[in-house]
């Protein structure tokens, strides 16, 4: 086959050219057409038809994002905002943190060791990119039923990925979440997530500016793998047969990256580049587009220099290969000899091949013939915008209609008993240290919390003891009842989480997981979802910095539960403060404090007893949670709290079980006056919150409470060796942590 | 009893770091000329019974469905001379 | 003046840092060694800290056992060097023979991290004087290549002359043949263990505790006191 | 080039939990009589040059102090016939 170089395209106008096998709509082949005013070169069409897939384009997303940026808070804290690899923010003393959560379900799904270990290289590399140490990642996942057979094969190869990345990178793994539900069966999500941290002055953007800077390419050689892999595939739904469409997986080599990681930190710390970008989807296609893009536009490519792991890859398929472990540098011309030492010396293999023009255009040569010559903005961040139809679900009202409030209750203390039994064993509820056991959490010597703590928690300077909290939520139960209300109820859940350990929420990252855009039921949960989450931002003062769109999860016309996925960053100034959630001593005074309702719609309990989604997920009211926030936070810097537990899925008695096992000791609890003992076990209002007092603490934090006007009621003490409801029923710890632990391993060893 | 291997590489296209690894390290070891390295795993199944052409189509399938993954793997069935 | 000790960083040692910071922590000088030097910048003794070197690609230490270091210190360590190897520096060492038998991969397949129950078996090493024969300690514990193995005789020996130094209590997290965590040579100052001791050395961190304290604070008393 | 190809397998009284867990795996996925599995690792050296005594020696050596540990392994050495 001949070279489609530039200059042929021009003189062969009517050559027939693979645009539908690549994804691209006619109107936007016809779109290229316009933009360069010939027809692309085969190289030009790979790079816009990745650039302009889904995933890299949000074409379908992007009106509805355009909020996270015009509803922003007043946050002091924010550096750098949405549009860059990753957001970053001001966590005091010179520190800066940036994070972000990515998806990586469609890859997860084919291959789910190599789909979720790559993951977690790509998330590490964006966070790598913005100037940072990666000092800890978290993973929210979801797979379908737990005893089907397909789960079996997936969850494994999953969470094996994910250690097996993550733990060789020697990154703390400090949270996540595992959700089963048959919604997820055939679309798992694999979501990611990375925290780096850096000085202020360290903070590095994706732009190449500067004529004759150099464009270096470092990191894994080249390969055929994964040719347009993730974009494309990410960008369209699965046949209901399964995974018949296997396109090249690309496998990870975590070791290559945790080379790549302490060279590129190297190379920061001596200043040494000009701007810098990761190889994610769409490889070098985005990388150089992008840089040029953010920059003054001009760069050439010499694309034959391109250190390549089989010889025989077309220029195409270079520029779309998703071969993991590279990066793409701008450096100035004095820099690249002290650049190419350092790479020398961690056995990194880093090639010049291109630099800064002063010109306007991407241009790209292959053995000195030109195959790109394009306006770089137009494929990396002019792509096609969709204002894709969307309207209230025909089924959403009957839905709400069939209120969880009307389930039969158990209407005798043992089937009480029973029922708590059942909630805390059942797979959701259950323990997930088999996972979390396969992951490191005690690397780099820093993590004060990880699972099954609310938040993860790492200390960042070891001086003064500043640290940074995240705990990630979603709960697609809820959000199917309500996506607006929904994603609010996982901001607000992540939020308690983070002020629960002590630590004062900053702001956001998420990742929106959802059926096809095509839909226009699914396009309105995500209309909606994205309104509630932006909303719910603006009231709680917490920007959203970045994150990740994940559509067509979805089998034939079945699409997943609305899935937004929340990740709040907290800070705390000294990490001896945080609060554990471990009730760990005998005699201290159980508070619950918040409004206890009849809410059940979309709880645990109506999943588990009544296998029940109908209704309206519980209320949200923000100004609540950010009370209860800051009384969380006040009484864990005074002193006032030994524990916290955040009140979610399951309720109350989920709470109480999990912090009475963390701790070893049991605790009598009273239901209070105008509850039933149902409802004040099983209901998930939100915005709630049990705390352990010491006795020579009460008044203060009763004093406190009453003051601030958040409703605190003592229903018990932490006491013997079992779960007691005084009048009701009592569980020995030995009986709940058996059910608790047993699940996990009973469905998958 | 009949001694079946089943040998699982990666596919060419398929990045293999293990052997990789392995090949940078040789010459530091003083092992020059060896221009590449592929890892991949050994199988060796005593299979019971008859080893006729059901038994080696069903061996063929359990390799093709479990002990490869296709997706990035290739593999070889071969049946060793009885020792 | 105060000792030094040196550890090492491979490509892919994680847990380098935080053993300096324990080397700190004791009170001791922190010395940072490069795999690709020869030269031991005159430490009084060497750590070789966890991670996965070389991605733990072929087999775990196998690579690293082959790096400029790895010459230096195998002969120093016969000559009578300290060496405490955690973890991955536990498999260099035995792939580097300075220790007998070798670790496998975990009998259950995974990858194990959890809070270990531990005996220290002796107190006769270079790297456990401060604690008592016998003694019961819990450090974090995190490994895929666990399962220490070894000949029946070999095992015979290392227990007939007090050569295991550590001993899993309650639950053996990896197959380890006769529950071994860790051994020591005979001279007693080649000592390796899965377990990290560097992860227990602040009340913050981790599991809270500071059992592993005990191996930084040994190591400079001997090397002070000599 | 010569093809060169280093099998390395655990030694027969070590335990190999890998083949266990396969053997084990077998029947649930309806494979009847195997009566034993062991895994262990394949390596494919690419050789430059002629392949002659001395080569083969080397690759001898090369498996013996580094691609298969002898305390717990042992491997074979075959040349493939080119293709
Ligand atoms: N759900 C979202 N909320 C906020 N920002 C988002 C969201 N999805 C994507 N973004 C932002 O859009 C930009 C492009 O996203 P992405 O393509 O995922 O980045 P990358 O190229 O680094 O993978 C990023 O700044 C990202 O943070
Ligand atoms: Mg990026």
């Amino acid at each position: 086959m001949s070279l489609d170089t530039v200059k042929h395209a021009a003189e062969s106008p009517d050559v027939e050219q693979p645009w539908k096998e690549l994804g691209l709509k006619e109107d936007e082949y016809a779109r290229i057409r316009e933009i360069l005013g010939r027809r692309p070169t085969g190289a030009e069409l790979a790079m816009y038809s990745v650039m302009w897939s889904e995933h890299c384009s949000y074409k379908s997303s992007k009106v509805h994002l355009r909020q996270f940026g015009e509803k922003v808070p007043e946050n002091d804290a924010m550096l750098v905002g949405i549009g860059e690899n990753a957001g970053v923010v001001d966590v005091g003393q010179g520190y800066a943190v940036t994070f972000k959560v990515e998806s990586h379900n469609h890859p997860s799904y084919i291959e789910p060791y190599q789909g979720a270990a790559t993951g977690v290289g790509g998330i590490v590399r964006d966070i790598l990119a913005m100037g940072a140490r990666p000092v800890a990642v978290v993973d929210p996942l979801r797979f379908g039923a737990a005893e089907h057979p397909d789960t079996k094969r997936v969850l494994p190869g999953v969470v094996a990925g994910i250690g097996g990345y993550g733990n060789c990178l020697g990154l703390p793994n400090i949270g996540g979440e595992v959700v089963f539900d048959e919604c997820y069966q055939g679309n798992p999500l694999v979501n990611a997530g990375c925290i780096g941290v850096m000085k202020h002055e360290d903070i590095h953007l994706a732009k190449a500016s500067g004529p004759g800077n150099k464009v270096i390419l470092y990191g894994a050689r080249t390969g055929g793998d994964g040719i347009g892999g993730v974009s494309v595939l990410a960008s369209e739904t699965f046949e209901s047969t399964g995974p018949a469409k296997r396109p090249a997986v690309q496998v990870g080599d975590p070791f290559q990256e945790k080379l790549l990681i302490e060279c590129t930190l190297e190379i920061f710390k001596e200043k040494l580049v000009a701007g810098i970008q990761d190889l994610g989807g769409a490889g070098l296609s985005c990388a150089t587009s992008e840089l040029a893009s953010a920059g003054s536009g001009g760069m050439r490519v010499e694309l034959d220099t391109v250190p390549l792991r089989d010889a025989t890859l077309s220029p195409e398929e270079i520029l779309m290969s998703e071969s993991q472990e590279r990066m793409c540098a701008v450096v100035e011309p004095q820099y690249v000899e002290r650049f190419m030492e350092i790479c020398e010396k961690w056995d990194v293999i880093a090639t010049v091949i291109g630099e800064v023009t002063d010109g306007e255009r991407l241009e790209i040569f292959w053995h000195g013939e030109q195959i790109v010559d394009v306006p770089p903005r137009t494929v990396a961040h002019e792509g096609p915008v969709y204002e894709r139809p969307y309207a209230r679900p025909s089924w959403q009202d009957a839905l709400q209609a069939d209120d969880a409030g009307r389930l039969p209750r158990p209407s005798t203390p043992e089937e009480l008993r029973a029922q708590v039994l059942r909630l805390v064993s059942s797979p959701n509820q259950a323990s997930k240290s088999w996972i979390t056991d396969q992951y490191d959490r005690f690397v780099q010597g820093n993590t004060v919390l990880a699972q099954p703590e609310d938040a993860g928690m790492v200390r960042i300077d070891e001086e003064s003891n500043l640290g940074v909290a995240m705990a990630t939520d979603g709960n697609g139960r809820y959000a199917k009842l309500d996506p607006y209300a929904g994603a609010q109820l996982a901001l607000a859940e992540a939020y308690r989480n983070v002020a629960a350990s002590g630590a004062k929420p900053l702001a956001i990252s998420d990742c929106l997981n959802f059926g096809s855009p095509e839909d226009p039921d699914v396009m309105w949960q995500f209309a909606e979802a994205t309104r509630g989450l932006a909303d719910g931002c603006l009231q709680l003062g917490t920007p959203v910095t970045g994150g990740n769109v994940s559509l067509y999860n979805q089998t034939g016309d079945t699409a997943i539960h609305p899935t937004p996925v929340v990740a709040v960053l907290g800070v705390i100034d000294d990490v001896t403060r945080r609060t554990p959630i471990a009730f760990a001593k005998e005699g201290q005074l159980l508070y619950l404090l918040g409004d206890t309702r009849e809410e059940f719609g979309g709880s645990a309990w109506s999943q588990v007893i009544h296998d029940h989604l109908g209704g309206l997920p519980p209320r949200v009211d923000l100004d609540r949670e950010k009370l209860l926030g800051e009384i969380l936070i006040s009484a864990s810097r005074d002193g006032m709290i030994d524990a916290a537990h955040d009140l979610s899925d399951g309720g109350l008695v989920q709470a109480v079980v999990e912090s009475c096992l963390r701790g070893g000791h049991g605790a009598r609890l009273v239901v209070p006056d105008g509850l039933s003992a149902f409802t004040f076990l099983f209901s998930e209002s939100a915005g709630r919150a049990v705390v352990a007092v010491p006795r020579s603490e009460e008044l203060r934090f009763t004093d406190m409470c009453g003051a601030r006007g958040l409703p605190a009621a003592r229903i018990g003490v932490v006491d013997g060796t079992s779960v007691e409801v005084q009048g009701e029923f009592d569980v020995p710890l030995d009986e709940l942590r058996s059910a608790h632990e047993a699940t996990i391993p009973s469905l998958l060893a | 009893m009949a001694r079946v291997v089943v040998d699982v590489m990666l596919k060419p296209e398929i990045l293999d770091p293990q052997g990789q690894a392995v090949q940078r390290a040789l010459p530091r070891l003083g092992f020059e000329g060896i221009a590449d390295v592929r890892q991949g795993k050994r199988f060796e199944l005593d299979v019971e019974g008859p080893l006729d052409e059901a038994a080696l189509a069903r061996i063929h399938e359990m390799a093709e469905t479990f002990l490869a993954n296709t997706v990035i793997e290739d593999f070889t069935v071969k049946v060793e001379e009885s020792k | 003046m105060t000792a030094r000790i040196g550890v090492v960083t491979f490509p892919g040692t994680l847990d380098d840092r935080d053993s300096l910071r324990a080397v700190r922590i004791a009170g001791a000088e922190p010395v940072s060694l490069w795999h690709r030097d020869k030269d031991l910048k005159q430490v009084d003794a060497v750590v070789l800290a966890g991670g996965f070197s070389y991605g733990d690609y072929l087999r775990a230490g196998a690579i690293s056992r082959f790096s400029p270091v790895m010459e230096t210190i195998i002969e120093q360590a016969k000559a009578g060097m300290p060496v405490l190897g955690i973890c991955n520096g536990f498999q260099i060492l035995t792939e580097s023979h300075l220790l007998p038998g070798a670790m496998l991969r975990n009998n259950h397949l995974h990858f194990i991290c959890r809070e270990q129950k531990l005996r220290v078996e002796t107190n006769g090493t270079a790297w456990t004087a401060d604690y008592t024969a016998g003694q019961e300690i819990e450090i974090p514990l995190k490994n895929m290549d666990g399962r220490y193995v070894a000949d029946e005789r070999t095992l015979d020996e290392l227990e007939a002359e007090g050569r295991v130094a550590f001993r899993y209590l309650d639950y053996n997290p990896n197959g380890s043949l006769r529950d071994i965590a860790g051994i020591t040579n005979a001279a007693g100052n080649v000592v390796g263990l899965m377990p990290h001791p560097e992860h227990a050395v602040e009340p913050l961190i981790g599991t809270g505790r500071t059992d592993g304290l005990g191996f930084f604070t040994s190591i400079l008393k001997k090397l002070v006191n000599a």
